[in-house]
């Protein structure tokens, strides 16, 4: 059967689980169970709609059955079909990590419905192809994120909230601005027609500024130097599977967004904007460095990291050239994997310390020599040491850097990886290495409980790091529409 | 019991009713002229408000015996049950149908599967709304 | 009416940035509240203000104001609506727990130790 | 056989060690890792003679073929000797560690994996033919080296030098792999081969000088070249066969090898002879200088090698000269010869020395230099070895490093005579500074020796009795010592069968075959200025070196911090206090702060576009005439917000916010937007209701000593947005490129969606899909607000609260 409405499953399951969650309050055992099945449901779909993309080309659908400009189109091609596969993957691992991480009281309080709301939220702006509806779908993953960040109210959970929330009902209000100017010059919604529009009246200074303002919403959520100052406070405050979730999936939807329409809107003065992405980028990831190394608590160190890759993608996506493109989507996945796994590694570490600060550890590698080599593993995948799984797309990020003629910006792009390695390393120096600390008193099976999920990321992201060359097609296929918006348009507006 | 409590109270009761009756036909109203769900749901959101105001918040509670985040739920069921029909029929979701019906005492009217998803919409605003207010009311 | 419109959609910005710049969290709070107003008026005033009548279907009338950015709005009046009240319960309970409404004294984990 | 698929074999076989070590605990594991070296050392001797005939083998294991990305492992003269040397020195300090390590006390499961893991990466290397997978396993070797320098991983200086190591190599290997990729990108190609073959096209391209220094940088960290050899010295906190095999013999040569191979691409630059050969030179004097300052047994052989590395560095840039000479110029054939002849020379007796200094370690409890003397006696066989090793490294007869070092005499003079590149000018430095260089590297080897061995016992100062090493310790450096008097009386055997066929790698172009080499080395070879400057150093070495007590305080008055490792310290420092520091200045904690950059950012790019792209326009033709309802309304608004900003109590600010919302309705109703007037009206009261209900939980409205500069700045930054924002609407409104396709809804709404109130029908029907997920925001919302208020945490709450 050939099923139009593939492909809303991503987004339509996790949102039904929510829903149906919302009935089983008291019920833990429920709720978990329903969650892991709508999330393995949820990613069948995926996979099933990735070889439809990969066989049958971009899968659109206009909702109601009106034609394109005027519904809502939902539009499948391969970059957003593995960003949504990669998200539900890793909240599938995250939700595991959860079982034994998050704690009932937080089970009780609605944890599992807020996660799938998030996801319902993320899938949708990855698969929207309207962009007042991409609006929507922000703000259904940011509400989840309120509730997330705040659930527990801890002292520290709220203070920081307060100051996450204000930050997104700012950038949420520019959002609706800016979406508000752009329909006021191009009179239309749909992303397609916006690009064809753009392309029609050759993007005159007004349009330029439009998308410099989008550069700025989508950059305050995607942590665009100088827009990330925000970034570190809050995703230090919430419990570290939230703080997992948060890290590996919702930067990266402001970093798709960016890429989104910065390759099909505003592609008719590159020598601005593009321009302007690429030193925003550089900047953004020189002052990721500077924080990665200014730090001993573990979270804001890897929360830096989190800076420097959205940097580091964001140089690729500025290249515009098909090295740069695919490195970038290589790296954009790859950096999901990776600092899923990496958050949940340093929440073992910290649970199994009972600290944060790295002055206060040592010797774990005496005591927890898995969790030593599973760590240092994933440090060797974020830094890109070949042939693990970051290695490919910084090469070819690399490799568009020198193409476009941008050698010193590539450069930097270079050394910072040591700057990551460093940072990254001198966790394990300090904690793993060294004489052993006295540790608290902890639980042994819900140790061996939660390496189960970080061991299957790891182990995810090195065959995605050796396995590259079966990787390629689909990467081909979504750099490919990046770099020649006209297939997106033809496949929503041409039916 | 203060006598003007009384009175607002007796008011509150009267007024309550007429302004979820407006309410409904507000939501009824909608898909012609002026109002829908939204408007409907915080109408009466509103009439409830107006009885919180009047008594306290646990005679409210009894008045509505209802679990408002239960509410939200079936509203949100009710509007991805109707836009999902559509999945059955493989047709692009959210696709709606509506015809001319002849139905005894109402006449011709027309109905609208807009309708449904317009009174999931309902349901989704009341039951959040008040989950706030009582939420919030009931903070101690 | 536009230019009418555009001062009064710059006050309102620059009275929201202030209120939420300052360290008062209930000043903050009616900040993000001018903030959507805002935004709102914007969103409408790009619709042109020109229309002479309201988007319903009426007999003889061809010059309806443009319903397009008005149903925008009104998705965005929910969501802001949700968002808001969101904030207000956080910031009451923040304010309880630290005993402070005073955003200067609610530094954040980025003392470097 | 594919061949190719061996230098996975001792990584492959690494999976047994463990299982072996827990397993077969009377037997020490080192015992059958051994047979991976051996088997390998016999299996690439078969290839001496494809060699020696000038040919090559090659072979290859697919990886990413779209992105010309595989495993080629081609075997000619160069990466055959490497090979050797690996498997060989490998198998020796295998058998060797096997006594150095006790199998009780040590986790040999983890100190041979990471063995293992290194002879793959080094295999890999030489071997290589695609640059990306040569990037592959030089990254490889970096974190073998890494895990076995932090093996004893509580000791401090183990977690230092490891750090500190991996971080200057992976630094160099990320810097060449840039290289690597402006190669790929101006040959079209990752083959090291077809780079070659392509050679002449890759000159004078935009890339050609950086992918040059790059590359370089690649090799200089990992041959711990000046100023990168920082890392080496720390790194003798491994145990010492890890420093006998990896920090001498093998891993710090793989930068050698890279030179060596990518001669024939960056030969034809002046850059890279000045690069190579100078930084060769300096590195050449700088280590052997400082060598004579150290005090402990490895760190004299460290500075040793560094400087030894140094001049094989130099050789291989003089060797480049070849490209630049006619064919008859003979004496710059010498310089390629010398530098792999001295390769090999110094792998054999460094080998040899480390495990000398090992053995000493092992028997005495210390490697002090200070606290050691007199050992000959108790340890004759060690202190021949050592002799021996030592003599070979001072380039005396008759030890094979004598041949080599007058041949690189033989190449520094020669370069004076050289033409280009204003070699004629400064080409004189070159024969001084190796001169003295050479006088350093004579004390050094003494010092190392005599002071170890000859002398006086200094009882007192050692804790155990010294005693001779067991047998099964001595072998390896015994073999190792024999070899180097062997070289010396068959140094033309070793030319043939191994060096003459890796210069004609590394001078591809100029050789069809080994044979036309044609350097042939004695021992006597006339009263040339070569034996004349040995004569020099060896004299003036002889002084300097029985003075030696008197002039080496003289070191100390080199203050720490303006060393190099005192820059790598204080950039350590930089990295961890300095960033801090950095960081404290803008990482406030303030959230306004943050605020502010965000706001101002967003004020200055913005205004700066709309102006640079002038794109500011205001059509007043476009707009509607103003009205008097709007007028009024505009003024109660801005009436209520300046209520707000001014308001001293929370129920008037309350009422004033409701008062904005009411006359955002009024615009609504103005405007002609009934269902946005109806829902408006009716969410600003029931927000307005959710105050009055949480309003004793609110604070009171206070400003907290704002003070006038305070408001000031923020006053000037919100009137920033706030007019950034009129400006920008005014600039779109103006500009309306495209009619709305909103005459679609007017057309279908009820014909084909069968409504008449067109803005409900886009929420229900047109646009649903967003009403659906509205009121999923809603929900959320109300979850959210529930569970904030109603989840109390068991236990204290606030256990994550730092301090």
């Amino acid at each position: 059967m050939n099923m139009i409405n593939l492909l809303i499953l991503p987004i339509l399951l996790p949102f039904l689980f929510a829903v149906i969650l919302l009935f089983l309050k008291e019920n833990i055992r429920a709720q978990r169970l329903l969650t892991i099945v709508g999330l393995v449901v949820s990613l069948a779909a995926a996979l099933r709609l990735i070889w439809k993309v990969k066989t049958a080309g971009v899968q659109t659908i206009t909702l109601g059955s009106w034609p394109a400009p005027f519904g809502i189109s939902l539009v499948s091609d391969m970059l957003s079909v593995l960003l949504v596969t990669t998200s539900i993957l890793i909240t599938i691992l995250i939700v595991l990590y959860s079982f034994t991480a998050i704690g009932e009281a937080r089970e009780r309080f609605y944890y599992y419905p807020a996660v799938l709301f998030m996801l319902t939220g993320i899938n949708g702006a990855f698969t929207t192809g309207d962009i007042f509806n991409m609006f929507v779908f922000f703000e259904v993953l940011l509400i989840a994120s309120y509730v997330l960040i705040v659930l527990g109210g801890e002292k520290r959970q709220l203070r920081e909230s307060i100051k996450y929330l204000l930050v997104n009902v700012i950038s949420s209000a520019l959002f609706v601005v800016t979406v508000g100017l752009l329909y006021s010059v191009v009179g239309t919604l749909n992303m397609a027609d916006i690009s064809a529009k753009i392309a029609e009246v050759g993007q005159p200074g007004i349009i330029t500024v439009i998308a410099v303002l989008f550069l700025l919403v989508f950059g305050i959520k995607g942590a665009l130097f100088p827009l990330y100052f925000w970034l570190p406070g809050s995703y230090s405050a919430p419990p570290m599977p939230v703080l997992a979730l948060f890290g590996a999936l919702l930067t990266k939807v402001g970093l798709y967004a960016i890429t989104r329409t910065y390759t099909l809107f505003f592609i008719h003065d590159v020598a601005f904007t593009h321009e302007l992405l690429l030193v925003l980028s550089v900047l953004t990831v020189i002052m990721g460095c500077v924080g990665a190394l200014a730090y001993f608590d573990l979270k804001q160190i890897i929360i830096y990291n989190i800076i420097i890759a959205v940097g580091v993608i964001l140089f690729g996506v500025s290249q515009m050239n098909e090295a740069g493109m695919s490195g970038a989507i290589f790296y954009l996945i790859h950096d999901m994997l990776i600092k899923a796994a990496l958050f949940i590694l340093i929440g073992i570490i910290i649970s199994v310390t009972g600290t944060s600060n790295l002055r206060n550890m040592g010797g774990l590698m005496k005591t927890h020599t898995s969790l030593g080599w599973m760590y240092l593993i994933t440090v060797f995948g974020l830094v890109g040491i070949p042939p693990l799984s970051g290695f490919i797309g910084k090469l070819l990020i690399v490799q568009g850097g020198f193409e476009a003629g941008n050698t010193w910006a590539t450069v930097i792009i270079l050394i910072s990886s040591i700057i990551v390695l460093l940072s990254a390393m001198r966790i394990f120096v300090y904690a793993f290495w060294g004489e052993p600390v006295k540790l608290p008193k902890s639980d042994r099976r819900s140790y061996r409980k939660e390496m189960l999920p970080a061991t299957l990321l790891v182990v995810i992201s090195i065959v995605y790091g050796v396995s590259t060359e079966w990787l390629i097609p689909y990467m081909a296929d979504a750099s490919d529409i990046l770099l020649n918006p006209s297939i997106y348009i033809d496949a929503v507006l041409k039916e | 019991m203060k006598v003007n409590d009384v009175v607002l109270q007796t008011a509150a009761k009267v007024v309550f009713f007429i302004i979820l009756l407006f309410s409904i036909f507000i939501f009824f109203a909608g898909h012609y002229t002026p109002g829908g769900g939204f408007v409907g749901g915080l109408l009466a959101t509103g009439a409830i408000a107006l009885l919180l105001l009047a008594y306290d918040l646990r005679t409210v509670q009894q008045l509505l015996p209802f679990n408002f985040m239960i509410v939200v739920a079936i509203g949100l069921l009710l509007s991805i049950g109707m836009a999902s029909g559509s999945i059955i029929f493989n047709v692009p979701f959210f696709t709606h149908a509506f015809d001319d019906f002849y139905l005894p005492l109402f006449g011709a009217t027309s109905l609208h599967t807009a309708m449904i998803f317009d009174a999931g919409v309902y349901l989704v605003v009341i039951g959040a709304a008040m989950t706030i207010i009582q939420a919030i009311g009931g903070d101690s | 009416m536009e230019l009418l419109m555009a001062i009064v959609i710059g006050v309102l910005f620059t009275a929201a940035v202030y209120l939420i710049l300052s360290r008062s969290l209930l000043r903050i709070i009616f900040g993000t509240g001018l903030l959507s107003h805002g935004a709102h008026l914007l969103l409408l005033t790009m619709g042109g203000l020109g229309g002479t009548s309201p988007p319903v279907l009426a007999e003889g009338i061809t010059d309806y104001a443009d319903p397009l950015p008005q149903a925008l709005i009104l998705t965005a009046i929910v969501i802001s609506f949700g968002v808001t009240s969101f904030i207000l319960v956080l910031a009451y309970k923040t304010y309880s727990k630290h005993q402070t409404d005073n955003m200067d004294l609610m530094r954040g984990n980025d003392e470097h130790d | 056989m594919e061949f190719v698929l061996l230098i996975f074999f001792p990584v492959l076989a690494a999976i047994f060690v463990p299982i072996l070590f827990r397993k077969l605990k009377s037997i020490h594991t080192g015992w059958f890792v051994l047979i991976i070296p051996i088997t390998l050392f016999i299996y690439y001797t078969g290839f001496i003679q494809t060699t020696m005939n000038g040919g090559h083998a090659i072979s290859s294991l697919e990886w990413i073929p779209s992105l010309d990305i595989s495993f080629v492992s081609y075997i000619d003269g160069l990466s055959l000797l490497f090979s050797l040397l690996i498997t060989g020195i490998g198998a020796l300090v295998v058998l060797y560690s096997i006594f150095y390590l006790d199998k009780t006390r040590e986790k040999l499961n983890n100190f041979y994996v990471y063995l293992l893991m290194f002879m793959t990466a080094m295999l890999g290397i030489v071997q290589s033919d695609n640059i990306i997978t040569l990037y592959l396993f030089w990254e490889l070797t970096s974190i073998s080296s890494f895990l076995l320098i932090g093996y004893w991983y509580t000791r401090d200086g183990s977690r230092f030098g490891a750090l500190k190591s991996m971080l200057i190599t992976v630094f160099g290997g990320l810097m060449m792999l840039g290289g690597f990729v402006l190669l790929g990108i101006m040959g079209d190609t990752y083959s090291i081969r077809e780079l070659i073959a392509n050679a002449s096209n890759l000159v004078g391209q935009e890339f050609f000088i950086l992918a040059l220094v790059l590359v370089l940088l690649g090799a200089f960290t990992k041959s711990a070249q000046f100023p990168f050899y920082i890392w080496l010295p720390d790194a003798m906190e491994a145990p010492t066969p890890v420093s006998a095999y990896l920090h001498s013999a093998t891993m710090v040569k793989a930068g050698l090898y890279l030179v060596a191979r990518f001669t024939p691409v960056f030969a034809v630059s002046e850059v890279w002879i000045w690069l190579v050969t100078g930084i060769g030179l300096l590195t050449l004097f700088w280590g052997a200088f400082f060598a004579v300052k150290q005090t402990d047994l490895k760190a004299i052989l460290a500075f040793s090698t560094v400087s030894q590395l140094g001049l094989i560095m130099s050789l291989l840039g003089a060797s480049a000269i070849s490209y630049h000479v006619d064919a008859g110029t003979a004496l710059f054939k010498f310089a390629g010869f010398a530098a792999v002849f001295h390769l090999i020379n110094h792998a054999v007796f460094k080998g040899s020395l480390f495990m000398v200094a090992g053995i000493v370690d092992h028997e005495t409890g210390t490697r002090d230099i200070r606290k050691l003397g007199g050992l000959m006696g108790v340890m004759p066989i060690s202190f021949t070895v050592a002799f021996i090793g030592s003599m070979s490294m001072a380039g005396l007869p008759p030890f094979g490093g004598f041949l080599s070092k007058e041949l690189f005499l033989t190449s520094t003079l020669a370069l004076k005579d050289f033409n280009l590149f204003n070699f004629s000018t400064w080409g004189i430095i070159f024969p001084i500074v190796a001169w003295i260089a050479s006088v350093f590297t004579f004390i050094y080897s003494f010092y190392f020796v005599f002071k170890t061995f000859a002398g006086k016992r200094k009882k007192e100062s050692l804790s155990v009795e010294p005693k001779e090493a067991p047998v099964g310790m001595l072998i390896a450096p015994v073999i190792l010592a024999v070899l180097v008097v062997v070289i010396f009386f068959i140094p033309n055997v070793v030319g043939d069968t191994l060096v003459n066929p890796a210069v004609v790698a590394m001078q591809a172009g100029l050789y069809s075959h080994p044979s036309e080499v044609l350097v042939h080395v004695s021992a006597w070879h006339g009263w040339t200025p070569e034996l004349l400057m040995t004569l020099g150093i060896i004299g003036l070495g002889s002084i300097l070196f029985l003075t030696m007590r008197k002039w080496q305080p003289l070191y100390n008055l080199q203050p720490e911090l303006l060393s190099l490792n005192g820059l790598y310290d204080s950039l350590m420092m930089a990295g961890e206090k300095g960033m801090n520091r950095l960081s404290r200045l803008y990482m406030t904690g303030v959230f306004r702060t943050y605020l502010i950059y965000m706001f101002v950012s967003i004020v200055v790019i913005t205004l700066a576009t709309l102006f640079i792209k002038d794109a500011f326009k205001v059509d007043f033709n476009s707009f509607a005439p103003l009205n008097a309802y709007g007028i009024l309304t505009a003024v109660l608004l801005i009436l209520s917000v300046v209520m707000i900003l001014t308001a001293k109590t929370r129920i008037t600010a309350v009422i004033a916010l409701g008062g904005v919302g009411y006359s955002v309705a009024f615009f609504f109703v103005i405007y002609k937007a009934p269902d946005l007037a109806l829902t408006q009206l009716v969410i600003e009261t029931i927000t307005v209701v959710l105050f009055l209900l949480a309003f004793h939980r609110l604070p009171e409205l206070k400003r907290h000593g704002e003070s006038k500069g305070f408001r000031l700045g923020n006053f000037i930054v919100a009137a920033g947005v706030g007019i950034t924002m009129a400006l920008v609407a005014l600039s779109a409104h103006s500009q309306k490129l495209i009619p709305s396709i909103s005459q679609f809804y007017k057309d279908t709404v009820y014909s084909e969606a069968g409504g008449g109130n067109i803005v409900n029908v886009i929420l229900v029907d047109y646009r649903g899909f967003d009403t659906l997920f509205e009121i999923a925001v809603l929900s959320i919302a109300g979850i959210g607000v529930y569970s904030m208020i109603r989840l109390k945490l068991p236990g204290k709450g606030s256990t994550d609260e730092s301090k």
